[in-house]
């Protein structure tokens, strides 16, 4: 094993569900993962095998870790939080407790810690919210103000446990429908809170659009953005070159840069956004 | 009892026959988390072209049934940076490695050729010919005997004779042994079977391809009974035909259908996507099922179905 | 709301585009346990020969991964048969047919064709041009332009014009779409699209093939995205083609897929052995998936992925 | 739907598991199957999707149907005996109860039950005995002597339910490594058998090998012999042409008949046995 390199704690577990509920439109799952639990980082992702034994579904699907509790000799598990979407999450939602799976982690990069007390803004888009609650324990653990904002097509996607709320300063909400909290997109409220709440750093995960606009508005207001960038990805460990995405390097130039070990977290200060369907000018190899 | 796992590719030697499939592994150190890169056969790298290559555009990937799609588009560093980078690391890992070269052109495979004489380290060369051609309209060399002649001529002329030759083909054509004949007369001392079959999927979302590319190679599971008979005809074909067997192997009995086939070595491509470990278990279940079925070597195996052939 | 369902392949019209796939569909009795044939598109029925004719040996078939290998060799009572009792019990059915010929040699594709005119109830002629020519190595009459046009021209000569005559090629060769313009050239007026991929599967406890045959045509979802990738490239080079697209549709998603592609119609084949109503739910939920997206009538959908080339 | 034809009572329903029960080297499965019931007869089989939702494997499984039940308007039940073997019968057996798959039945034919009272041998090997507890049923219900001699590689893999015993005069045992029963393999034993009960039909049921070498005593004592075959089947209701074995008509030409619909029950006498790999001479459209 290679050492300072990452997914360098990264094994493969049969993983066993010690709890499956269905909370708003999604699954908070939790897993028995043993020694994995304990090198989680808020940030990190899990890969996991979906559709049993015979599954004509090949690949990992990844997850955010939403929480991770090392219990020591007694194992450790880590939650999730699923969006029953196509057939590998449906196959998962819908496993009885005491199924295994197969899951592999931790995955990828976590966000970075602060090492003095910052006024930090959590903002999640849908499931997105999933691996901030974590974050903010850890923030709040260091000293950090933590204000958050989670917003979503309608309550129902507003993923917004009860113990989740304790760890952050403030809770703004905002759906596209009004169904809940503010009517209208996080990104309209960013500025508002940034300047109230006297923000140094965004931490962000959610939709690639939305990490865009938050981008954006770190950027006028010239701060720090890490965020969490989702993209299709066949095999979570840097193999496969599939979920690329155009990354700045300390040069200045763009690389097609793999989300999976280069991320999920990255400086969004750094990413060149709705790359989709394009190779920019000037990247590297071009 | 004492099982014989080793096997060769023409005059190269490897301890066993699981290798790593070419595009499949990273640059070999991200894969290196999860085993010793040193107990495979060997590490194939991802196929490298003269210069650095940004690849496709994004999406790249889409699953299908018991398979994907990919267009990754030979995103890579370049020769130069290989050489001076991956290969060394390789090295020190203690890794035996075959070296994938894909050109645009045949002054390409010429270039990338010299360029690998006198490498320490290399044990031989895979030459994927299943790539677009930018002097014959795109056209994939392997596709066209004429073209996949001059590539591993090419390479034939400028490679250092100690590094056996391994042709790799698209199974994209109407009758793939020919142009492994056509490639044994350029001087291939090998064949690398099969590349991935060119497929596509439309997102019904949008109503256009999913992918940035519009096709992608097809790979995984959903290939294999094509993999099996592709080996099976070229090396019915061509009786001594050296193989090393790819498409759709996730396991020691996917792998065993290979081998009997006609295929003395073994790339685990997707499966490593799916399994990180892959290769290390599809190692240990082949060896499994072949000492249970009273082989006493790996080579025994290597074409049994062809032993009622004249 | 009234969304237009039927379709028309050239010159004949169908009540919608979901049809049966060659020789997976029984004489059509056996089906119509389960659903009425009249609800069909059209049955195309299992490829006919001149002759009667046994079929290979057994094992004939191999489950694979997302797919199934057959080897079932035409097995089938000959034309006279077939035009004695099969075609006569389709029409009392109200079915609308499609027959599909194969021959051995040009003149079994002349002579079935001259079989064929005058026969009441024949809505069109699907030309299996994938099977093996035996005046010419058993090469594939599809797999070499020069046989294709000969089976294709054989049948232009013979058959009523009223009929349209469909083409149906084989995935395996270089360039399907350059096969397919010799079609047209010989006269095809429309295209099925895909014949199964040849595979094989070996038996890893008589470490022989699994099929008496040896080789196998691999179908079902596995293929799914060369299907898509053939009906495209068939489109994209003739932008007038018209398709019967087939190849690993199960459901309506994966019909739409084709249909995007650019096929007027859809064969369901393998679907049907794992779900024996396949063909009446896939054009149930095609139906939906069209209406949902705003489409007026099923044609409006036809090669839709093709909307934005010139 | 057409009068007078083969799989006219077929349908394909959602049939929940009721009861699955590990019984020896089988299980042992009830399946709520409405209408299949009452239409179901011995010798009769279904065929089941296995793998679930995303399953890479497209084909139904074929089982003979052990026994059914109708019970009128509260619907029916059907019982099946699974070996666990491949991926397709691991997944079935692997089912917990309520479970639904999909089941399409009852299929092709099933035995012929004589008008007069008969002395019948009901022949079974391994699972094979399954049907032939629901035949033996009926044919005592007609009046019949029914004599059962079941066989199998070792005694794990003999089904003979205790209640199944009820309805047959006598139940010979035999086993290849002798845990069970006699030592030796059933058709060693039948000539015996035949003779003192002075048997005049033959059903049976088991591997391909068993029901040609009961053929040949068959035809040698000059019985009937109703024997119900297993050919690898891709459709199971007769469209695909893949399960053929050749069978003479009655015009003593053989032809690569469909042993899904012109079986499984066929005349053990008419199949020319042992013919995997070629087409025997004569075979019409050779
Ligand atoms: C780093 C990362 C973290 C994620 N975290 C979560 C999470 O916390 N909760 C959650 O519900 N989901 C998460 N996802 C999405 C998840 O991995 C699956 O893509 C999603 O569940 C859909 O899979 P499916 O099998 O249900 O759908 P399908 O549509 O059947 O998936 C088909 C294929 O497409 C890929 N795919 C499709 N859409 C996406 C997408 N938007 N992003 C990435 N891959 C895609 C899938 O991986 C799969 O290979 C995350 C994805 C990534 C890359
Ligand atoms: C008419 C009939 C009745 C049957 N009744 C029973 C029964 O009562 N109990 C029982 O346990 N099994 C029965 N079988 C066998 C059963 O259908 C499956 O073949 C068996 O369970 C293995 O399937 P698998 O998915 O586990 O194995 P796999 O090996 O994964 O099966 C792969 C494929 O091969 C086919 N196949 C493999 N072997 C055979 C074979 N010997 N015969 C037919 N098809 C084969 C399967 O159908 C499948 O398509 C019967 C088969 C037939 C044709
Ligand atoms: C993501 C991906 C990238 C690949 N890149 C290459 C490549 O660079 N060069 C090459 O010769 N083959 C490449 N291949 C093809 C594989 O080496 C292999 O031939 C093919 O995938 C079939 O094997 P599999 O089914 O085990 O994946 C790639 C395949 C995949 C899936
Ligand atoms: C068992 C079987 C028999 C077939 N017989 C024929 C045939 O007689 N003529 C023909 O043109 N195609 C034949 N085909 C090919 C199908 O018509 C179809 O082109 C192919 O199976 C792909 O479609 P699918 O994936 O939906 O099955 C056969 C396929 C199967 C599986
Ligand atoms: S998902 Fe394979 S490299 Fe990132
Ligand atoms: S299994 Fe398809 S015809 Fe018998």
């Amino acid at each position: 094993m290679v050492a300072g390199m990452i997914n360098r704690f990264a094994t493969t577990v049969a993983a066993e569900i010690i709890s499956n509920k269905k909370v708003g439109a999604y699954h908070h799952i939790v897993f028995e993962v043993g020694a994995i639990a304990a090198h989680a980082r808020p940030g990190n992702f899990v890969a996991i095998s979906v559709g049993g034994e015979n599954s004509s579904m090949v690949l990992r699907r990844a997850f955010a870790i939403h929480r991770s509790m090392d219990r020591g000799a007694s194992g450790g598990v880590i939650e999730l939080v699923v969006a029953p979407h196509g057939g590998g999450s449906r196959w998962l939602t819908g496993l009885p407790v005491h199924s295994k799976v197969s899951l592999t982690g931790p995955l990828g990069t976590a966000f970075g810690i602060p090492t003095e007390p910052v006024r930090a803004l959590l903002v999640g888009g849908g499931y997105g919210s999933a691996p901030l609650f974590g974050l903010a324990e850890v923030l709040k653990s260091r000293g950090c103000r933590v204000d958050m904002v989670l917003g979503a097509s309608s309550a129902g996607k507003i993923y917004a446990p009860i113990e989740g709320k304790r760890s952050v300063n403030s809770l703004t909400i905002t759906t596209d429908d009004g169904s809940a909290g503010f009517h209208g997109k996080v990104s309209d409220f960013l500025p508002k809170l940034i300047e109230e709440n006297q923000i140094e750093i965004i931490y962000s995960c959610g939709p690639m659009g939305m990490l865009e606009a938050i981008s954006e508005i770190a950027q006028q207001h010239d701060l720090l953005h890490q965020c969490a960038v989702e993209e299709s990805m066949a095999c979570g460990i840097g193999v496969c070159m599939t979920c690329v995405l155009p990354i700045k390097g300390d040069d200045g130039v763009a690389r097609m840069e793999r989300s999976c070990i280069k991320g999920p977290v990255v400086d969004g200060e750094k990413v060149i956004w709705n790359s989709k369907g394009l190779i920019p000018e000037g990247t590297w190899g071009k | 009892m004492s099982f014989d796992y080793s096997t060769s590719l023409a005059h190269a030697s490897f301890k066993n026959p699981i290798f790593t499939a070419s595009g499949c592994a990273g640059s070999g150190k991200e894969l290196s988390q999860f085993f010793p890169l040193s107990d495979l056969g060997a590490v194939v790298t991802k196929s490298i072209m003269l210069k650095p290559r940004s690849g496709r555009a994004t999406p790249r990937m889409a699953e299908t049934p018991s398979g994907m799609l990919n267009s990754i588009g030979l995103q890579g560093p370049g020769i130069d940076l290989f050489l001076e980078k991956d290969i060394p690391w390789l090295v020190d890992q203690g890794a035996d490695i075959v070296v994938s070269i894909a050109g645009e052109t045949v002054e390409d495979y010429a270039i990338l050729s010299q360029r690998l004489n006198g490498v320490a380290g290399i044990s031989a060369v895979e030459v994927n010919i299943s790539c677009p051609n930018v002097e014959n309209r795109g056209q994939v060399f392997s596709c066209d005997p004429v073209t996949a002649h001059a590539a591993i001529s090419a390479v034939k002329r400028n490679l250092n004779p100690a590094l056996p030759i391994i042709a790799k083909l698209s199974p994209d054509v109407t009758d793939i042994a020919a142009i492994a004949e056509v490639c044994v007369s350029a001087g291939a001392d090998a064949f690398a079977l099969i590349n991935t079959l060119l497929g596509m999927v439309i997102d019904l979302n949008t109503m256009r391809p999913k992918l940035a590319g519009k096709t992608g190679g097809l790979s995984g599971p959903a290939i294999r009974p094509v993999a099996v008979r592709a080996i099976y005809q070229v090396r019915s074909r061509i009786p001594d035909a050296v193989i090393l067997g790819m498409g759709g192997v996730s396991n020691g009995r996917d792998a065993l259908e290979l081998v009997l086939a006609g295929a003395s070595g073994i790339s685990v491509g997707t499966a490593t996507f799916g399994n990180p470990r892959a290769a290390m278990d599809i190692k240990n279940e082949l060896e499994s099922l072949l000492v249970e079925r009273g082989f006493a070597s790996f080579s025994e195996a290597v074409g049994y179905v062809h032993r009622d052939e004249i």
